[in-house]
């Protein structure tokens, strides 16, 4: 399988360290990532709550520059969001192509498969493979799992998994030896969209979401979101201000959690870039 | 009516649960209409068969009313269901045919629906009085509408070099072989013509006659209109086939003509066929290249190419004619008809042991072959077809008259693919699209 | 809102003709069963519920639910969508009515998430890709939140998440005329929908 | 050469004002093949019935014409009057110049005229006419009733009381069906085994009903009055006649230890286990236990035989085998019921990882004094009374999305019964209630809901939950009251799903077996939903109780006895009498394509094997089975050769109608 590698904005700025340990987990894994060249913005929730048609012609933009690949690859549960609905509705709707064929001056059917990389890692390498290479198993680590709103909604056009209670991520991270957390706020959205403009009110989800990993137990959060991951790890000085509680609960991306047990360098995962340190949580893991 | 307007005859096909009980409805409320249409009683739809339309025109009715119960209404569950189906495909035919679809009219209409009833006998008479008469009688051309002329492009046909010789040698040895064995008693496939550049059917029963076979760009007949006949040699019949000629088969097992263990065939990897020093029209835009049922598949197919259907374009312009030029048209090539069912006789589907043409009690299609007995028996003929036909060709190759028998018989498998999403004589499980129906067929046209 | 008014027959299945041609979704599908609100993480910061809002579309009350708080605070989760028995797309009837918001100028209610969603797009047109930095800069300035966040800037900077010079472009041209294209697009396509044609004239019956 | 004889009405002034009718008959004589023709100011009075009668004998006429009102009126009366003369009654046809002609049209030339056609049409199509007798078929007086639940008793005891034999044939160990699971029912809150138990006992002890349980129609032949049925009797393994009922062999079975088994009971619904040799409830009917050989020690490893060796009556017999046995029916009554929607069906409610996320009637059981808990609301996971039950109803119903769109109908009433037998048994605890509407339309019904709200202090929500989740021992439940505009969250001890009903699995095998037509939900159609509701178009076969719709047990029990006096009204014959406007097949033409079966929505199409003298098998055609034929002719139409006619509208006497439209 050849896969269309697309970043996206914010792991250029915000979360390098989502890319960076994506691409070190995919390369130890043998999955080879070829970026897209010259990709665009996919427009994010700004670009369909202005307009339809640019956020269908916004990804087509990308997705036309796909060239012999099997599948587009994506990190982002938003960025995925976006590409995979604009390839459906390219796929579904002739009329809309014409308009997007106007507007963006590139023809797409949307005929390659936009997946995200937790699709490629359960459902085309599968979890079995990854054990077979983990080098350092994340014994006794207790992660919670946190899908957010886009990666499994709309269930019709985006799911790779069951909406309400998915199991990839877990599994994923279950084969890295972690130890996965049952706890109900796995698809609770964190209102990231809103970051910007309310962050009061993504404070409340925030602490919603980091109350309820802590009261499962874990001791640290996975995400598969750059949003999330701003919202749950910046945020916790916020939530203090706020609510006046302090979770010092490490948040990752779940291809660093990967990545450390995958034996991949810590310079290659970023792990120093997070704002709160998982440091003292894997050294205690190290020293137990 | 002893007004000098025009007081046209409707004739009213009414199931007797519905529309007829509204009828009487519109009776009882007093409510009052034209005394134009006059009804004609049946239990239900399902048993108002299309040609009861086609035999009121032939009789000179200026206009048809067809009317039932709404769907899911019908007091025998299903008969609107399976009218209703009948009834989008009859009628696409008879515009095809240059009928001017305006004086057709269906409508569901139920028992309480009196009021429906009144409104739709108004505008029927109305429409079809500012029509007027019918320009001419059944089968009869339009005086003063000249009849248009199709032109053909004819697509060059290459034959792959090489191909057919091996092929043939591979169905040789396959016949003997089938021939040796004892189970197969008859070989059916093709040999020299008389003529040079052509092919014709041949049987054979013994290896040694078996080198008398062959297999070539002219080898054009559908032979599976041998296959639900029964042999004059004892054993199994083994056919030569073609993929387009598969597509009988699956029709005849859908119908009960044969079944498959009662067949070999010696399917042929497909190249196109020639027809008239070009490639066959019907090859042009052929995706099925390759036998999907056949026993041995001998060769490897010429892979489909991109080329449109130049028979589709034919369709189109006449299309665009208007209906009476339309009628003309047909009227042009059928008064060459000599009714002698050459058509008939080459068609692998054609398999009634008496034809409905032949049916003398009653008379469904006028015995001489004038106007009106050829319109009917060419109608007849491609109504039967509907949803069966598989585009082998063979009734046009069959025509003396020459009559493109194909534009009427691709039309309706047009007709019955956008309708109906069915394409004859692909899947012999599927149930043929006349005989089952869907809660949801599209029924624009039923007011 | 005039309580206890439905919004005139025509005027209400225009907007909700428009509505659900925008949406691609029948808000008239909606019986009103509440588990959108039940279920969406933002009904406690909104002025109407997502039942309320749907309600009120179905009752033609265009000028409540366009000026309305809640569908600019929609983040878009699509659990609604997900969980609907009806099969009413939510998120995309929020989608519809913030886009018709902004049509008519009334982006009063949410001014702040208005600006992000501009400056975000802003961002994109002239670079082709999102610059997270200047984003931020921009929204405080033109939300005069001077320094809201402005503690986080050395954070950020320290841990490298926010470098001035960081970001990439991607396809400045070819953006930039998509952008001007979907504007221009946009804008024949309503100015087509606007004349003397009855609004409801596309859905048929409702008028 | 046809004697035709026509006979114009004025129906007083109700045709004779705007039709001459004295000029219609005028015309009508002038007609080839009339032989007579006369006007009447009344035709279905006596004396113009007595002018029809006598025109008949002393013309000697062929067939008759009567111009009057709609058939719908007066064909009956006119066939009878005609049979009264000698004559069979499907020679009289009857043109309809009242309701289709007089009332509405006003100029009297018009109509006059059109009057005029109408008769010459019918006058062409009676020509055409043949004498048809009426179909006879012979009625095998034992009815089939399918299923054992309330419906198929009430159905077994009101065919038997009419004296009728009647086999039942129930699917499980037992009959009783859902509502023997039951604890009280709405709105009596009478108790469901009491009123239960007697009914059942006494289908067991009636001397007109054959009882087969732990048995399966396996095979439908025939048609109305004349069915066969093909019953697969599986093995018990314990011998019906020898056992006593004493119990013994459960109690030692060492599958049915409390502590050790792991064989889910099925009929408390996995709340509770049980042997492997069991009778599934104590009042079970008959009183005979079976063996479940999947979990049965002997059956899968050949060690055991415990119960066979404490059986004081030698009951048990391993090597009993299954049984087939065929019973000939004249109609069958369909009382297969329904299940419910699993609660597990939904992911937002935890997708079935929640022990204490139940279905309604697992919550009977919890209610029921016979019951796993005996009674007392103990929830599933630690046995804690809970102190906060919520109820959701349509869970599953209404929901076009996830589960089905219709409305199930009971819900609404059994969740108020729930909520309100719970504050009788935990008097301090809350019952939540989350709605969408409350459909409480019956005798007793409302009044039963506001019952429930204002003594019983149940708190009802308008809204759907979205989701629910397990924390701390608790379920959080996230509800929306769309009344207050607000969300709600609850922290609940059980959560009491109403999930949606359904058909039975299997209902649509079934219904294909009896050619009765279903819904895309495996629900059984009814005939006609207003005027036909227990009949279907299948002729003898009848519906009874949930496997139609929906429906509560007043519903399910009035539907079972109208099956059974449709049945005891068939019976009421030998033979039956039919129609004999069915079509026949020409045996000669037909080749066998069978698209006429196809199309058939009645079954009515058999395959008859054509042979020559020696017994070679020619072909095989159509042949059409009078006895179910209904005369839709839909056959007739879809035959490409003609094949097949309708009788009393063949293709000749509509041509002939058509011909003499064009005249």
């Amino acid at each position: 399988m050849s896969y269309a590698y697309f970043p996206g904005c914010s792991q250029q700025g915000m979360a390098a360290e989502f890319d960076r340990s994506a691409r070190s987990v995919c390369d130890r894994l043998g999955i080879a990532l070829s970026e897209i060249p010259d990709w665009v913005c996919c427009g994010a929730t700004p670009a369909h709550a202005t307009s339809h048609l640019l956020s269908i012609a916004l990804p087509a933009l990308t997705l036309a520059k796909v060239k012999d690949a099997d599948a587009v690859a994506t990190v982002c549960a938003a960025c995925y969001s976006r590409l995979r609905i604009a390839s459906h509705e390219l796929r579904e709707d002739a009329e809309l192509r014409a308009r997007v064929k106007e507007a963006a001056g590139v023809e797409c059917a949307g005929e390659v498969p936009v997946r995200h990389l937790l699709d490629i890692l359960c459902n085309d390498l599968g979890v079995a493979a990854i054990r077979e290479r983990v080098k350092r198993p994340l014994a006794g680590l207790k992660v919670a799992c946190y899908y957010g709103c886009l990666l499994m909604r709309p269930p019709k056009v985006v799911a790779f998994d069951d909406p309400e209670n998915p199991r990839v991520m877990d599994e994923v991270l279950a084969a890295a030896g972690a130890e996965c957390v049952e706890w109900p706020y796995k698809t609770e959205c964190c209102g990231a969209s809103l970051s910007l403009a309310r962050p009061d009110v993504v404070c409340k989800l925030a602490n919603d979401i980091l109350r309820e990993a802590r009261d499962a137990g874990a001791h640290v959060i996975a995400v598969a979101c750059p949003l999330c991951h701003t919202n749950l790890d910046l945020r916790q000085a916020d939530v203090a201000r706020q609510y006046g509680v302090r979770y010092e609960m490490p948040v990752l991306f779940f291809t660093q959690l990967l990545g450390l047990a995958l034996g991949v360098p810590e310079k290659g995962l970023g792990l120093n870039r997070l704002i709160v340190s998982p440091k003292p949580v894997l050294e205690k893991l190290a020293a137990a | 009516m002893m007004s000098d307007t025009f007081e046209p005859k409707i004739v009213a096909f009414v199931c007797n649960w519905c529309t007829y009980t509204g009828a009487d409805l519109a009776g009882t409320s007093r409510m009052q209409y034209p005394a134009n249409v006059r009804i004609i009683k049946l239990p239900c739809t399902g048993r108002i068969s299309p040609l009861f339309i086609m035999k009121a025109l032939e009789q000179g009715a200026d206009g048809v009313l067809v009317s039932g119960c709404h769907p899911g209404d019908c007091h025998y569950t299903a008969g609107n269901y399976h009218a209703r189906r009948k009834y989008t495909i009859f009628r696409e035919m008879l515009h095809f045919l240059g009928v001017e679809p305006e004086r057709l009219f269906f409508s569901w209409v139920s028992a309480a629906e009196g009021r429906k009833w009144a409104d739709l006998v108004a505008e029927v008479t109305d429409t079809v009085r500012r029509l007027g008469p019918r320009r001419s009688a059944w089968g009869e051309p339009v005086e003063g509408i000249a009849a248009p002329r199709l032109s053909a492009n004819p697509v060059p046909f290459e034959a792959p070099a090489g191909t057919f010789a091996a092929q043939a040698e591979a169905m040789r040895e396959k016949a003997k072989a089938l021939l040796a064995g004892g189970e197969v008693g008859t070989v059916i496939g093709y040999e020299q013509g008389t003529l040079p550049g052509t092919a014709r059917p041949a049987f054979v029963s013994t290896p040694e006659e078996v080198d008398r076979l062959v297999w070539n760009e002219h080898c054009h007949q559908n032979l599976a209109v041998y296959a639900a006949r029964k042999p004059a040699k004892p054993g199994k019949v083994a056919l030569v086939v073609k993929p387009c000629d598969e597509r009988s088969l699956v029709g005849l097992l859908q119908e009960n003509r044969l079944a498959r263990e009662d067949v070999v065939l010696i399917g042929m990897a497909c190249h196109g066929v020639q027809s008239e020093g070009a490639l066959a029209p019907r090859c042009a835009a052929c995706q099925t290249r390759t036998p999907a049922l056949a026993d041995p598949v001998i060769g490897e197919a010429t892979p489909p190419t991109a080329t449109a259907d130049p028979r589709l374009e034919q369709i189109a312009r006449i299309e665009q004619m208007a209906p009476a030029e339309r009628w003309n048209f047909w009227q042009g090539h059928f008064s060459r008809c000599l009714k002698c069912y050459a058509c008939r006789a080459a068609c692998s589907l054609c398999t009634c042991e008496r034809c409905l043409a032949e049916k003398a009690q009653p008379r469904w299609i006028p015995a001489p072959p004038d106007g009106a007995g050829n319109l009917s028996w060419h109608a007849v003929r491609a109504w039967h077809l509907a949803g069966r036909c598989v585009d082998c060709g063979a009734c046009s190759a069959a025509c003396p008259a020459d009559i493109p028998l194909y534009l009427l018989n691709l039309k309706l498998a047009q007709v019955v693919k956008d309708a109906f999403d069915y394409e004859a004589g692909r899947d012999p499980a599927a149930a043929p699209p006349l005989t089952t129906y869907r809660e949801d067929d599209a029924q624009e046209f039923i007011r | 809102m005039k309580l206890g008014s439905v919004a005139r027959e025509k005027t209400r299945s225009g907007f909700l003709a428009e509505v659900r041609r925008r949406s691609g979704t029948n808000p008239a599908d909606c019986y009103q069963c509440g588990k959108c609100t039940a279920g969406c993480p933002l009904t406690f910061a909104g002025d109407l519920d997502p039942a309320r809002v749907m309600r009120l579309v179905q009752l033609g009350q265009r000028d409540a639910v366009l000026q309305s708080r809640t569908i600019w605070l929609c983040a878009s989760c699509e659990t609604c969508t997900t969980r609907c028995p009806q099969e009413v797309d939510l998120a995309s009837v929020m989608d519809a009515l913030r886009i018709m918001a902004r049509e008519a100028g009334l982006t009063q209610a949410a001014r702040e998430v208005a600006i992000a969603n501009a400056g975000l797009l802003g961002s994109v047109k002239s670079r082709g890709r999102v610059h997270e930095m200047m984003l931020v800069l921009q929204q405080n300035l033109r939300t005069l939140h001077l320094f809201r966040d402005a503690e986080k800037g050395p954070v950020l900077m320290l841990k490298g998440k926010m470098d001035p010079l960081g970001h990439k472009r991607g396809a400045r041209d070819q953006v930039r005329r998509l952008f001007e294209n979907v504007a221009r697009m946009e804008a024949a396509e309503r100015a087509a929908s606007t004349t003397p044609r009855c609004a409801c004239s596309d859905e048929g019956g409702e008028a | 050469m046809a004697r035709v004889g026509v006979f114009i009405c004025h129906c007083g002034e109700n045709i004779a004002r705007t039709v001459d009718c004295a000029r219609v008959a005028e015309y009508a004589a002038t007609l080839p093949g009339v032989a007579h023709a006369v006007d009447y100011r009344y035709m279905c009075s006596d004396p113009g019935q007595r002018l029809i009668e006598t025109a008949i004998r002393e013309h000697g006429l062929t067939g008759v014409v009567v111009a009057s009102c709609s058939p719908h009126m007066h064909e009956v009366t006119f066939r009878r009057t005609v049979a009264r003369a000698g004559l069979n009654p499907f020679l009289c046809e009857m043109a309809n110049i009242r309701e289709q002609c007089s009332w509405v049209h006003e100029d009297r030339e018009a109509a006059t005229a059109k009057a005029c056609e109408l008769v010459r049409l019918m006058v062409e199509k009676v020509k055409w006419n043949t004498a048809l007798e009426p179909i006879h078929v012979p009625v095998t007086r034992k009815a089939l009733v399918i299923g054992g639940g309330i419906a198929g008793i009430q159905a077994a005891l009101d065919i038997a009381n009419g004296g009728r034999e009647v086999i039942l044939v129930e699917k499980g160990p037992s009959i009783g069906g859902h509502m023997a699971q039951l604890s009280e029912t709405f709105p009596t809150l009478d108790c469901s085994q009491c009123i239960m138990t007697p009914r059942m006992v006494e289908v067991k002890n009636h001397p007109n009903i054959t009882l087969y349980t732990y048995a399966e129609v396996e095979k439908v032949d025939g048609y109305i009055g004349n069915f066969a049925v093909t019953i697969r009797k599986k093995a018990r393994c314990v011998d019906e006649a020898l056992c006593t009922g004493c119990g013994e062999c459960q109690s030692k079975c060492p599958q049915g230890k409390l502590k050790t088994s792991v064989i889910p009971n099925e009929f408390d619904l996995g709340l509770s286990r049980r042997p492997a040799i069991y009778v599934p409830f104590p009042q079970a009917v008959p009183n005979v236990p079976v063996i479940d050989k999947e979990h049965c020690r002997y059956f899968q490893d050949g060690k055991c035989g415990v119960c066979q060796k404490v059986c004081p009556a030698k009951a048990v017999d391993f090597t009993q085998t299954d049984q087939v046995v065929t019973e000939q029916v004249g109609a069958i009554v369909v009382a297969t019921g329904y299940d419910v929607m699993s609660s597990g069906e939904y992911g937002e409610y935890g997708g079935g990882r929640y022990p204490d996320v139940i279905d309604g009637l697992q919550f009977e059981r919890l209610l029921s004094a016979s019951g796993p808990t005996g009674g007392e609301v103990k929830r599933p996971s630690d046995g804690k009374v809970p102190e906060t039950v919520v109820f959701i109803a349509c869970a599953g119903s209404r929901d076009r999305s996830h589960g089905v769109p219709y409305c199930s109908k009971i819900c609404c009433m059994y969740t108020a019964k729930h909520a309100m037998l719970y504050k009788h048994k935990v008097h301090h605890g809350q019952a939540y209630v989350f709605y969408m509407d409350i459909r409480a339309g019956g005798k007793n019904y409302d009044e039963f809901v506001r019952r429930a709200i204002e003594e019983e202090g149940a708190v009802y929500l308008r809204g759907r939950v979205s989701r629910l989740y397990q924390k701390d021992g608790q379920l959080i439940v996230k509800g929306a009251d769309t009344l207050s505009g607000q969300p709600v969250e609850i922290a609940a001890d059980l959560v009491v799903l109403a999930t949606a009903i359904q058909a039975r699995p299997g209902s649509d095998a079934l219904a294909q077996m009896l050619k009765v037509p279903y819904d895309g939900y495996g629900f059984l159609s009814e005939a006609h939903p207003k005027l036909r509701p227990v009949e279907t178009n299948s002729a003898g076969v009848y519906l009874a109780g949930a496997c139609q719709a929906p429906k509560d047990i007043p519903e399910t029990v009035a539907q079972a006895s109208a099956a059974a006096s449709k049945v005891l009204g068939l019976f009421s014959m030998e033979q039956m009498e039919r129609e004999p406007t069915v079509s026949v097949v020409n045996e000669r033409t037909c080749i066998g394509c069978f698209d006429c079966e196809r199309v058939c929505p009645f079954g009515a199409i058999e395959h008859r094997e054509i042979r020559d003298r020696r017994g070679n098998l020619l072909k095989v055609v159509s042949h059409v089975n009078e006895g179910v034929c209904a005369g839709c002719g839909a056959c007739a139409t879809t035959c490409r050769s003609g094949s097949i006619e309708l009788r009393g509208y063949t293709d000749e006497q509509v041509f002939a109608q058509i011909a003499a439209v064009g005249v």
